[in-house]
């Protein structure tokens, strides 16, 4: 039996575990505090989620901030959305906007590196949808630990594959990303994507639910056990031990499925159905609902068992957390329902009306007829906890920045050097990607105007004005480390070169923070020089940052990886045909060198 | 509720990479004197009553559908086997009896 | 091998009887499946060369009364069992094998040639690639057989760039099928080069008995632009069957 | 020369997107109530003595490299059955007796 609102009213005594879904002491007693009674099962399955790092940014939120000086501004124009949405969106001219951002997927691509990278695309892939767009292109900087560790082996084929099977299922063209090899990564691989997607101006779409009495559809695929392992505590040991205590925390990715739900929604946009759409990533139900209602200007009625099941013994709690990949939540007016539906058969995309927008302010769900969550939800989606993690210039920096080039050996003779340059160019970090980038298609949908092995991708965005961008991700980690301030800005100062050079105005930046544990003082330091100096270059260059993620806690045992902070920059050129390869094109042509 | 069991496999004469493949990465993980040919299976859950015409039509299935018959041989067969890899159907509470030995398994 | 080049053979371009608005301009339709990806790459391919681009959706019954089809490349329900196995079911497709029976021209790239395949309009399969990766790079290929209404306007020996990009691409049939196919003068393209999958006899490309339906793994829609590729060697495809169905009028 | 088979299953909680795509175009076939799940077979050809030892050999390679145990769950077993899918190893002659019925197999 479920643990309902009632029950939980009237017994306060119950012990909860909350330690083992990772909430601290004091945020149990938050929750307990705001909703001034216990938690049901569920309500603390959704805080749970919902306030772990990876969806509430506690740690990184009060550095984040300082993004926001950098305002809306594009030096092509204004931003039609920035960071709080899904992904910032860019207006780059005659009516159209793209939008983009980078995303990581790096533990689960250590468990499982094929389904972990897979599903990490699919995850950036519904953001951008999200927004409105057609997504129309991916990129993957990628980290790993050395090429010849055991693991690297296992690691790195299953990424590559995982990201290429995907991302080609989906039909959008690969166009750049990154392979970097270090000890540091060993443990703790990582996987970022990058999206980018098109939209014209007035088709600009935001994850809020307004409008009493509008339906809320559950669209996509079934709901199944994949990626709960928290929620089954307290399925299993709180509340009903007959449960199946194991429950896979691998999600499998399944890219038809993604692709029928692009186009049914594509679909569904140009038909004007859809008030309010969410994506779901991490915490499944308990982050689209809370948010779509958090944004929204009312509450939202949930009825939970309407949720189609893959797997029909799972709790309440579960369907909450469940990260099942390839669904999608819409809010639609009433009079819309019927035509949604219809679009959703047309694609085979199973669709249900699992709730409808109220004008409560409160998130309520039932369970067979019970209520299982009563809250505000704008205390689960926005009011988390947020904590000022100390900080401070690691004891051994002076150290690692003592060490100079001059203290090392230099090649002696002619042959040396030989050996040098050819040991150089046959270096992992340094040789021919093909072997990564030949399992990415990175010519379907006929738009890309460079790819691999450029130093940006270029995909044209209209065929008939010939208009289109530029991306390029770029991170040098040993800078990072060496100074992480200076490196996130050289680490911009790469991708903004990347892109200017192929003719591109370059006008936006998302970026990827991936760091170790913020709880250790030295690596938070790391973390606010590297938001720092990325806000700096910034706004020496004019261009806001439009969104990004952040991934903490990269470590194996104490020591954490290199401080990796991807930047992506996005930038437009009027006319692609004038677009500038890489490489002597023309016999005759003379060679510059241009700067110091 | 049956279970019938359907395996297809390439055709001997017919070109295996896959398998090839697989030899290949065996024997550079050192296990040597093992070559593999691999195929596919199919664990069918058949509604109502197993009888022969029912699975008549799993072969049909099994024919049209399932392989290749250009390229692949098909067996069809009902699974009364004592330790099927999967003891009961999808969201089933035995979930965590899936495979034989737990060893096997690696959960 | 009989080709088919006379009016007579491929008389019925038009089930369901449209008439033609335009009577100089071919109609050309592009089949999209669930899954399907480089249908629009086909459409825009279709419209460079100069013929009407039909989009056609797998689940209807009309071939909209176009002169010749394309079955594109992607990822038809996921590739999911074999490629193009679930795809081969499709509604549309059991006008489409009866229209190929008689003589309209069909060319099936990539997943569209496993379909064929599937569907038994061209003989063999294609399985894994032996390197048991997805493969995507620019392919030389020779052309074997100007004789098929897809290859009019290439010369036979001529060698052509175009990309290949696939994880299922090699070519396999029994022994009797491949040497009927050499005999024959079925096999249309042929790899240059390494083989980049394993297919028998470097196989990239068929044709039926009649040269009007042809399959190949590379993808020749994506080679129509300079701006977007290496090579613009994939327009003579497209050129090859307008002008034959030019010929019909 | 000894046969062992290993059938690796995707884990019953794990999503199967083939086994549902397969199952929907049985649907659309009308073949009606057929739930599939899809997983790989491996014929192996294993020389020497079929002894414990070597078959624990067999299993450590599946579980090595046949199997992703995340996700799947494997069967190991020696092929004594009487109606092994290939009757006799590769590029044998008795190649046309593949499969069951004849009928099956339309060569
Ligand atoms: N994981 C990847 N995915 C896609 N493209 C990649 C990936 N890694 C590298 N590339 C591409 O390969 C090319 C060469 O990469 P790299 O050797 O890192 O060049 P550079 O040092 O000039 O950035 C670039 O076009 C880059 O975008």
């Amino acid at each position: 039996m479920a643990d309902t609102v009632v029950n939980a009213q009237s017994s306060p005594e119950v012990e909860q575990p909350w330690a083992e879904l990772g909430l601290k002491e004091g945020e149990y007693a938050q929750i307990r505090e705001i909703l001034d009674r216990r938690p049901t099962s569920c309500e603390l399955a959704m805080y749970s989620v919902m306030w772990s790092e990876h969806c509430s940014y506690k740690s990184s939120k009060v550095h984040l901030r300082k993004f926001a000086v950098l305002g809306d501004q594009t030096p092509t124009g204004r931003l039609l959305a920035g960071i709080g949405e899904n992904a910032g969106v860019i207006d780059v001219g005659d009516g159209w906007a793209v939008t983009f951002k980078i995303e990581s997927h790096n533990h689960p691509s250590y468990v499982e590196p094929h389904q972990g990278a897979a599903t990490g695309v699919g995850g950036i892939v519904r953001d951008i949808l999200a927004m409105g767009a057609r997504p129309i292109g991916v990129m993957d900087p990628l980290r790993f630990g050395p090429l010849d560790a055991p693991d690297t082996a296992r690691v790195l084929p299953g990424v590559v594959s995982g990201v290429g099977s995907y991302g080609n299922c989906l039909g959008l063209p690969n166009v750049g990303g990154e392979v970097v090899f270090d000890p540091s990564y060993l443990g703790n691989p990582l996987v970022n994507a990058l999206c980018v997607g098109k939209l014209r101006h007035e088709d600009l779409h935001l994850a809020h639910a307004t409008g009493a009495g509008n339906a809320v559809i559950l669209y996509g695929a079934a709901t199944g056990g994949d990626g709960i392992g928290g929620a089954s505590i307290l399925a299993s040991e709180t509340f009903d031990d007959t449960k199946p205590s194991k429950r896979p925390s691998v999600q499998v990715g399944d890219p038809f499925m993604e692709k029928l739900l692009i186009e049914c929604t594509l679909e569904l946009f140009a038909a004007g159905v859809v008030n309010g759409i969410q994506d779901f990533g991490a915490a499944g139900i308990s982050c689209a609902t809370s948010e779509l209602a958090a944004a929204g200007d009312g509450g939202m009625h949930v009825e939970l068992d309407r949720v189609p099941l893959r797997d029909s013994s799972l709790s309440p709690e579960e369907i909450l957390m469940s990260e099942s990949q390839e669904r999608m939540m819409a809010v639609v007016e009433p009079d819309h329902v019927e035509r949604f539906l219809e679009i959703c058969r047309k694609w085979d995309v199973q669709a249900t009306v699992v709730g409808e927008v109220t004008g409560t302010g409160r998130l309520v769900i039932d369970w067979h007829g019970e209520t299982v969550v009563d809250v505000d939800p704008r205390t689960v989606a926005h009011e988390g906890p947020v904590y000022e993690r100390p900080y401070a210039r690691p004891q051994w920096q002076d150290g690692v920045q003592a060490r100079d080039v001059t203290a090392l050996a230099r090649p002696g003779t002619d042959e040396e050097l030989g050996r040098t340059v050819l040991a150089l160019a046959g270096s992992p970090n340094l040789c021919d990607k093909s072997w990564v980038t030949d399992q990415y298609d990175r010519y379907v949908r006929g738009n890309s105007v460079l790819a691999q092995p450029e130093d940006a991708g270029v995909l044209r965005i209209d065929e008939d004005s010939q208009l289109g961008v530029a991306l390029a991700t770029d991170c040098n980690a040993r800078f990072t480390l060496l100074d992480p301030r200076a490196g996130a800005k050289l680490a911009l100062a790469e991708a903004y070169r990347n892109v200017s050079v192929t003719g591109a105005q370059p006008v936006a930046v998302s970026d990827c923070l991936n760091f170790g544990s913020p709880e250790d003082p030295d690596v938070m330091w790391q973390f606010v020089e590297a938001v720092e100096g990325l806000v700096e270059g910034c706004a020496e260059l004019g261009t806001p940052v439009t969104g990004g993620n952040v991934s903490l806690y990269n470590q194996t045992g104490d020591t954490p990886i290199l401080p990796t902070p991807t930047v992506a920059v996005l930038g437009v050129l009027d006319d692609v045909t004038r677009r500038v390869p890489m490489g002597f094109c023309g016999e005759g042509e003379s060679v510059w060198l241009l700067g110091t | 509720m049956a279970r019938v069991v359907v395996e297809v496999m390439p055709k001997p004469e017919i070109l295996d990479p896959q398998g090839k493949a697989v030899t290949g990465a065996l024997a550079r993980l050192g296990f040597e004197g093992m070559t593999v040919r691999q195929g596919k299976r199919f664990e069918i859950e058949v509604d109502g009553e197993l009888d022969d015409a029912r699975l008549a039509q799993v072969r049909d299935a099994a024919e049209r559908l399932l392989a290749n018959t250009v390229i692949e041989a098909f067996e069809v067969r009902a699974d009364e086997s004592a330790t099927p890899v999967v003891e009961a159907g999808e969201g089933s509470p035995s979930a965590a009896e899936v495979g034989t030995p737990t060893e096997d398994t690696q959960q | 091998m009989t080709t088919a080049t006379s009016p007579e053979q491929a008389s019925t371009t038009a089930p369901g009887g449209t008439e033609r608005t335009d009577a100089t301009g071919a109609r050309i339709g592009v089949v999209t499946f669930p899954g399907s990806l480089d249908d629009h790459d086909a459409l825009r391919a279709v419209r460079l060369t100069g013929a009407e681009a039909v989009p056609l959706w797998h689940a209807s019954q009309s071939l909209e009364g176009v002169d010749a089809v394309i079955l594109p490349g992607g990822f038809s329900y996921g590739d999911y069992l074999r490629c193009g196995a679930i795809a081969r079911f499709s509604p549309l497709m059991g006008e489409l094998i009866e229209a190929a029976g008689d003589g309209m021209p069909v060319l099936g790239i990539c997943n569209g040639f496993q379909i064929l395949c599937e569907a038994h309009l061209l003989p063999g399969a294609l399985i894994r690639n032996d390197v048991r990766t997805f493969v995507c790079r620019d392919q030389r290929l020779r052309v074997e057989t100007s004789d098929t209404v897809w290859t009019r306007d290439f010369l036979a020996g001529e060698e052509i760039t175009i990309v290949l990009k696939n994880g299922e691409g090699g070519y396999v049939a029994d022994a009797e099928t491949v040497a009927r196919l050499e005999g024959e003068d079925q096999v249309v393209f042929r790899y240059v080069g390494p083989n980049p999958n394993g297919s028998v006899h470097d196989i990239a490309g068929i044709t039926n008995a009649r040269g009007n339906v042809v399959g190949l793994m590379p993808h020749p829609e994506h080679n129509v632009e300079t701006l977007t590729s290496p090579s613009v060697d994939g327009r003579r495809f497209f050129s090859s069957v307008i002008g034959f169905v030019q010929t019909l009028r």
